[in-house]
């Protein structure tokens, strides 16, 4: 499927080659950062960044925005404590809490795509929602036990060496991947994105395509929750907070374009991974807050502008190679 | 002179249309900020002063310029997320450096800082081709950290002149509406310049505007950099409402501005919208919290009640909107 | 008299192809020059080249004996070049007359738009050419495509141009328009001005241009007077074949009834309207541009809602979205394509199936990328787009090109009713033989098409009848045996139906 | 009376809280009129914190209804709208306004205004610099002072350790970071702070931040953190590393951990329960008694039994003891101690909606 959408296969490698130099420069740094620990901890990590942006990849894919991720992750850690701490079983408590959370981003997508109200502005008011919803629980009305088993074993198990969650990260990346881009369904979310009305008249139901996207990221988000309250050990209503830019912008590092239509899955997972490894090596060069802040930021657009840059490289070369003769004529030409 | 263009012939469909047509679904939207005026007035009878409306609206001007920013931005299609370090710059540079004794010389200098901040936004994006997301994702970190190096927490001193200014009325009207006032009349001016025609363009379609001749990159270089001053005229104007400068002030402002222009009715698909709506916009949701503390609900049905204003007001427009679609068809 | 226009040897490559291979066009200060050729030659990338949109990259353009400098936009609009692209180059969101005067807008002292002088010297432009009409406040977005043709001509013609280009200017007007189009063109020439005439339709060109240029595959072919060639000499040089026929003669005589639409009614300027066609029939409309003939086509494609009874082979059929219509065997080519067609940034194979992956997805769910492959290859060679530009971006293709995609798209649909609007517009002579023969052919295995065309000739030569729209209504119909222009026109234009019909 | 005990102010306050016989007398003792109308003004909710205090003085303000009518604002996080809340509070005319502040200064001008139309305006936890308001911060100096000192002495003044830098742009870190780094460098030169992370005063942002450092240092013998020990617990164990001598706030959880494994934990007190006492010292001023304008709130901090009580404290140190400053079967999220004085306020009360 590289032959189909040969450009973003290149924008998702040049995105995994910044994230293999940024690591590669962390290592010459400090060998430390090379060692299983910390790799694991940069899987594990990337993971919460990953999940946080599945669904986000497939809503911005469709020309959306989903900016009510933050709040269905505390809703996914909150909500799964409150029914785990009712006494129902951890992997059911998970399992509802996802769908409930499925059924959130349906409603996100009820208001986007029947009401056709801007996506920023839906998913802003259902953020708005659920915090009132957390907060009307009682935040903190976790029981004595807080977290269930069942999620901190997903977060904090491992199998040999490899974390649980980025095994389960990588099958579901394959999934995703694999039906973004080889599925009828993936075509029609590259259909929405790129443009809607052409995309009705060629007979897509642009709504029901917008529905999935809005589902799929509000449990996808409340997953991400879980896990990360399974993590943590606890859970709080901003425990989503940092995921709100950091899922969009796994997606947009990963290649994507944030008007919708282009982009990988795949990309954001190199994405989420350029952005851990990013901001957990700059603590290495013992800078202020403030300057961190500042590096940070200039890293990432340099780091954009090479992968960026390169990829266009990478292009032009294949281009040039794979069609050295001019003029290839598009129409067929008969011998008079 | 103007008698000179020739009495042309008036179709009855040409002077039923030379009213001023507006659009269905800003009518809406005005009419919503009306109720929610009335509605506010009633919870918070208080507000019949007019020198109460006028710290309301005081508390309001922030936004109002960080939400010109992002107008612009949207307007030739790409968003601003560097307004929070915009912001946070501009506001701890008029504590520290302008302080107390500054004068208007030195505010300006500090939009000229704007302006700069803003330009390297255009600069990425125009010709360097970043995606405005990503460009204005990092500058604004960057920017962040600049302002933390400026001022590390809350402190310093805002110029006299800026604060009394603020509190100041003119023809017992506050100062507050007078400068909302210019910023929208600046907005018309910007608008009917030939920059105003060409910004709308770029944002309606970037490869018919070239076609036209448009200097593209130039434009957008252009807009961005005024979008660094428009918010950093709302980091002065915080630092005057608040007398102090605070590093961390402007993160809030990023969502906020966005979701105010886009209530508004401008479009993140570019090209259509203006600064006019986006003060809509702000209002709106200004009188939105305004109705909502002064309610005094409980905490989460305070939470609820906001979420539930926001989607009421922009579902009304919504279906303004379609209907006008349907009804153009 | 030396000539006002030179280009010699102009070349241009987008990357590794190259699209203009040493292009020599000579044109003289007062003459029409048509610039002919198929899909995809080279015209609209020589056009941009002399219009500063494009560089190229070798070559010379000389204007009255300057040399132009290539690539500025800025030096070719100095040098007095004026272009009509072939796709819509006017601001949707900006008014009639912001767009007019777009970058000559007249200026207070201060600097700024003077919005009441932009007006008064907008309407006087357009009183200037008869377009009074049209109001100036108007956002042009919402104007009707041919208006909007039209005041790109008007907007070209605002300061007297030394080389006015009409790329396709004509293609999506109907006769009276484009006549007015031309019109303003020989004046242009008349005043000095070179005229570069682009157009698909040879018997425009023979009407208008005094002499010719013709471009196959980047290369200037044939030039001289046009006079001097026939029409088959002329094909021959666009395409490197003969031409045998234009329209295809048709066989099979229709079938029952397919689709019968009655009281069929769009909003309440539409309609209500009753509408009948046959298996294997082509039944075209026509009428003068927008009469609602968009909206018919809309209606039953399931793009716009409707009011009414539509049935197709008998049972009810509820044409509630494009969806449910291709889902029933109705299948529509929308009018602008690339605001409703094309997936423009896609490639050319994900834009042709694009309407058809439930017949091309394995029961799992996923594609099969074998069958999609050859199902959008089978539709390029049926279509006429080159079967080794199936990777192609389709922003990337000509403008006609582009059109065959949208057509490609709607027939792998394998429609029972094919509603195509304007689909020949761009499209050159032998695409559009290859076209025409398709419809045949389609109509001959008994599929019932509804055909819109803005060209008078094409309907009367493909359609079996030609029901005739004037506001929102269906005035009348021309059956097969009286089938010429003018009857057609008289129904559009309002003359008594049927008996002047009998007496023609 | 309630134990006040725990304050030192410029002028000595008397000790005769009006809270429980108040209370439990109904609205017998009208000593000073009432109920007052008080606000309370807060700008954040997300953490575990904030939720906690502001049932603490719905709970107080609820057992003192005769003297006391509360209302809860919550306003965004930035100070802009928290002054346009304050400013629709002020057009109500409240007798007082009680505030946790978004900013130190930011408000001022606002809460000047307030002042100027006579409402009393109370500052507590992050207070305001505003000259007429009443201030009652933690002394935030203190407090790093003791931790700083704890963590030196457990460490014999030798080692790596790791140092939370809080939250960027806010005072409570600032202090923190300066006093740390200035004690290390003059009492604990043998000390090096090998690393840095920002916990945000979230559970999430410190376990990560520990143990991204833990990932890349081999060798860490402390962490001096003003958040949360629970997450350093976890980060400790999660990457296979050996407990050390740690600092945060007194959350529950945290405090469990180190007693049931005998880590040695130092705990900066941080009662939720500060709202409650602000709502007393307001109903005393309404009613005329005496309140300093500028007191400083004296906290207890908490060790766990493992940990060195004798360092030189400069505020009250005390081992932690179930049922009395951590709660072995309460909630990982709680604030310890949960009450004071005579209040009795239970865990439910402090989880309530
Ligand atoms: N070779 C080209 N291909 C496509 N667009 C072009 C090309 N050259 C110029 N343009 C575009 O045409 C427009 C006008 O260009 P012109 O050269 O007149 O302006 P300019 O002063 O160079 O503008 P800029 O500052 O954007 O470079 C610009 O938007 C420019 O990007
Ligand atoms: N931006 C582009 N990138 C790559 N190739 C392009 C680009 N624009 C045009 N081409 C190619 O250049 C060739 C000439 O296109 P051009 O638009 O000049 O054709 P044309 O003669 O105007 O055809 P038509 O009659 O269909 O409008 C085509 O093969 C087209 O695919
Ligand atoms: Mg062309
Ligand atoms: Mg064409």
């Amino acid at each position: 499927m590289s032959r189909l959408r040969g450009h973003v296969s290149v924008s998702t490698a040049s995105a995994f080659g910044l994230c293999a130099v940024l690591f590669l420069i962390a290592t010459i740094h400090s060998s430390g950062f090379a060692s299983g620990g910390n790799v694991r901890q940069l899987l594990v990590f990337s993971a919460f960044i990953g999940f946080a942006a599945l669904g986000q990849t497939v809503v911005v894919l469709s020309g959306g925005l989903d900016l009510s991720v933050p709040w269905l992750m505390a809703f996914g850690g909150i909500q799964l404590s409150h029914w785990a701490g009712d006494g129902m079983p951890g992997g059911v408590a998970i399992a509802l809490v996802v769908l409930a959370g499925a059924a959130i981003g349906l409603v996100n997508g009820v208001g986007v795509a029947w009401l056709r109200l801007p996506p920023i502005i839906m998913t802003l008011a259902m953020g708005g929602l659920v915090q009132a919803y957390l907060l009307s629980l009682g935040v903190l009305n976790t029981g004595g036990s807080g977290v269930p088993h069942a999620a901190e074993a997903a977060a904090s198990d491992r199998i040999g060496p490899i974390p649980v969650v980025a095994l389960v990260w990588l099958v579901v990346a394959i999934g995703i991947g694999i039906v973004l881009a080889r599925s009828a369904a993936g075509r029609r979310v590259y259909a929405v994105g790129a443009n809607d009305e052409v995309a009705r008249l060629s007979g897509i139901d642009v709504g029901r395509v917008r529905l999935a996207a809005y589902a799929l990221s509000g449990a996808s988000a409340a997953f991400a929750g879980v896990i990360l309250a399974g993590y943590v050990g606890s859970t709080y209503l901003d425990i989503g907070a940092p995921y709100l830019f950091a899922s969009i912008a796994a997606v947009i590092v990963g290649g994507a374009s944030i008007m919708g239509g282009r982009g990988t899955y795949w990309g954001t997972v190199a994405g989420a991974l350029t952005l851990t490894v990013l901001s957990a090596m700059l603590p290495l060069f013992h800078l202020s807050d403030a300057g961190l802040k500042v590096v940070y930021g200039v890293v990432i657009l340099a780091g954009v502008w090479l992968s960026q840059s390169g990829g266009a490289l990478v292009a032009r070369l294949r281009q040039r190679s794979s069609s050295p003769t001019p003029a290839s004529p598009e129409v067929k030409s008969v011998e008079p | 002179m103007s008698t000179a263009s020739p009495p042309l012939e008036r179709a009855p469909r040409g002077a039923r249309l030379s009213l001023p047509r507006i659009p269905l679904g800003t009518a809406a939207t005005a009419l919503l900020l009306l109720v929610l005026f009335v509605v506010d007035l009633n919870v918070q009878p208080g507000l019949w002063d007019v020198d109460q409306l006028g710290m309301l609206v005081q508390t309001a001007l922030p936004l109002v310029f960080v939400a010109a920013a992002q107008t612009l931005a949207l307007l030739v299609r790409g968003i601003d997320l560097s307004v929070g370090g915009v912001f946070a710059i501009a506001n701890t540079m008029t504590a520290v450096w302008v302080g107390a004794d500054g004068g208007w010389l030195m505010l300006i200098a500090v939009l000229a800082v704007g302006l700069a901040a803003g330009a390297v936004n255009g600069l990425l994006i125009s010709y360097l081709n970043f995606q405005p997301f990503i460009a204005t994702l990092g500058t604004w970190t960057a920017y962040s950290g600049i302002a933390l190096m400026i001022l590390s927490t809350d402190g310093g001193m805002v110029p006299t002149v800026l604060s009394d200014m603020l509190y100041a009325s003119w023809l017992g009207i506050p100062s507050s509406f007078w400068i909302v006032l210019i910023a929208f009349l600046l907005w018309r001016i910007l608008r009917a310049s030939r920059f105003g025609h060409q910004l709308l363009a770029v944002g309606d379609d970037e490869e018919r505007a070239r076609l036209n001749g448009t200097p593209v990159r130039r434009v957008r270089l252009l807009v961005y950099a005024l979008a660094g001053a428009c918010a950093a005229a709302g980091g002065i104007m915080l630092a005057g409402v608040t007398s102090t400068g605070s590093p961390t002030s402007g993160d809030g402002y990023i969502l906020l501005s966005i979701s105010a222009v886009v209530i508004g009715g401008t479009s993140l698909a570019g090209g259509r919208g203006g600064f006019g709506l986006s003060l809509m916009g702000v209002f709106s949701l200004t009188l939105i919290s305004d109705i909502v503390t002064g309610a005094n609900l409980d905490v989460w049905v305070s939470v609820a009640a906001s979420a539930v204003l926001l989607l009421v007001m922009v579902t009304i427009r919504a279906l303004a909107d379609r209907r006008t679609a349907r009804s153009a068809a | 008299m030396s000539e006002a226009l030179e280009i010699t040897g102009l070349r241009k490559s987008y990357g590794p192809v190259e699209v203009l291979r040493g292009v020599d066009l000579h044109a003289r200060a007062g003459e029409i020059h048509a610039l002919l050729g198929e899909n995809g030659a080279g015209k609209s990338t020589l056009i941009k080249v002399l219009s500063g949109v494009t560089g190229a990259g070798a070559g010379t353009v000389t204007l009255g004996g300057r040399r132009l400098t290539l690539g500025r936009p800025t030096a070719s609009t100095a040098a007095g070049v004026r272009t009509v692209f072939q796709e819509l180059s006017t601001i949707p969101q900006l008014t009639v007359a912001e767009n007019l005067l777009y970058g000559a807008e007249p200026l207070t002292p201060w600097g700024l738009v003077s919005g009441r002088r932009l007006r008064a010297q907008a309407r006087e432009l357009l009183a200037r050419y008869g377009l009074a009409r049209i109001d100036v406040t108007r956002p042009l977005g919402e104007l009707a495509l041919g208006d909007r043709q039209l005041l790109e001509v008007v907007k070209a013609l605002r300061e007297q141009p030394k080389v006015l280009v009409l790329d396709e200017a004509t293609s999506a007007l109907s006769s009276e328009d484009s006549a007015w189009v031309l019109e303003q063109g020989r004046r242009a020439a008349d005043n000095g001005a070179v005229v570069l005439l682009i157009t698909h339709r040879l018997a425009e060109m023979r009407a208008h241009a005094e002499r010719l240029t013709v471009l196959r595959g980047g290369e200037s072919v044939l030039s001289g007077a046009t006079a001097d060639f026939t029409d088959d000499e002329l094909i021959v040089g666009m395409l490197g074949r003969r031409l045998e026929v234009l329209y295809p003669q048709r066989s099979g005589a229709p079938g029952d009834a397919l689709l019968e639409a009655s009281g069929l009614a769009v909003g309440d300027r539409i309609g209500p309207l009753d509408l009948t066609v046959r298996r294997g029939e082509v039944l075209g409309i026509g009428g003068l541009q927008g009469q609602g003939q968009r909206e018919l086509l809309m209606a039953l494609g399931g793009a716009c809602g409707s009011r009414g009874s539509v049935r197709l082979s008998g049972s009810p059929y509820a044409a509630s979205s494009p969806k449910a219509a291709l889902a029933a065997g109705v299948a529509l080519v929308p009018e602008d394509r690339q605001r409703e067609g094309l997936f423009l940034q896609q490639q050319v194979r994900d834009n042709i199936t694009i309407a058809s992956l439930r017949a091309l997805t394995r029961p799992g769910g996923l594609l099969d990328a074998g069958k999609a492959e050859a199902a959008a290859r089978e539709q390029a060679v049926q279509v006429g787009v080159a079967t080794d530009r199936l990777g192609t971006v389709v922003s990337a293709l000509s403008g006609g090109n582009q059109q065959k995609v949208v057509l490609g798209k709607a027939l792998l649909a394998r429609p029972s009713v094919l509603l195509l609007h304007d689909c020949t517009r761009g499209v050159d002579v032998g695409t559009k033989a290859d076209i025409f023969a398709l419809i045949a052919e389609l109509a001959d295995r008994g599929v019932a098409v509804v055909f819109y065309s803005s060209d008078l000739s094409e309907l009367v030569h493909v359609c079996d009848r030609v029901a005739v729209m004037a506001e929102g209504r269906i005035v009348g119909e021309v059956a097969a045996d009286a089938l010429t222009e003018q009857a057609i026109l008289r129904l559009a234009v309002g003359v008594t139906p049927t008996r002047t019909e009998v007496a023609a | 009376g309630s134990s006040d005990d725990n304050s030192s102010s410029s002028s000595s306050a008397g000790d005769s809280g009006s809270s429980t016989s108040a209370s439990s007398s109904g609205g017998e003792s009208k000593s000073g009129g009432g109920p007052y109308k008080i606000v309370l003004s807060n700008n954040y909710m997300g953490n575990e914190w904030r939720p906690q205090m502001v049932n603490v003085a719905r709970f107080v303000a609820d057992r003192m209804s005769d003297k006391v009518d509360l209302d809860v604002r919550i306003s965004d996080a930035t100070p802009a709208a928290q002054i346009q809340s304050l400013q629709s509070v002020i057009r109500q005319r409240p007798d007082a306004i009680m505030i946790d502040a978004a900013s130190q200064t930011a408000l001022n001008p606002v809460l000047e205004q307030a002042c100027k139309q006579g409402i009393l305006v109370f500052s507590f936890d992050q207070v305001v610099s505003a000259d007429c308001a009443y201030k009652r911060p933690q002394d935030y100096e203190a407090q790093a002072t003791d931790a700083v000192n704890w963590l030196g002495t457990q460490l014999r003044g030798r080692g790596k350790i790791l140092m939370d830098t809080g939250l960027a742009g806010i005072p409570l870190s600032e202090t923190y970071v300066r006093v740390w780094r200035q004690v290390l460098a003059d009492r604990y030169p043998g000390i090096e702070v090998v690393g840095t992370f920002e916990s945000q005063y979230a559970p999430g942002p410190e376990l990560q931040g520990v143990s991204a450092q833990l990932a890349r240092n081999p060798q860490i013998d402390g962490i001096l953190s003003g958040a949360y020990i629970a997450s350093d617990i976890k980060a400790l164990e999660q990457a296979g590393r050996p407990m050390v001598p740690m600092t945060g706030l007194d959350f529950n959880g945290g405090q469990k951990q180190c007693e049931a494994r005998r880590l040695k934990c130092f705990f900066i007190g941080a009662p939720a329960f500060v709202s409650g006492m602000a709502i007393e010292r307001i109903v005393r001023v309404l009613d005329g008694g005496e309140q300093p304008r500028d007191e400083i709130y004296w906290d207890t901090n908490y060790v766990s039994a493992a940990g060195d009580i004798d360092f030189g404290a400069t505020q009250r140190v005390e081992p932690l003891k179930d049922g009395e400053n951590y709660y072995a079967d309460g909630s990982d999220s709680l604030v310890t101690p949960i009450t004071y004085g005579d209040w009795d306020i239970t865990a439910e009360d402090v989880l309530a909606k």
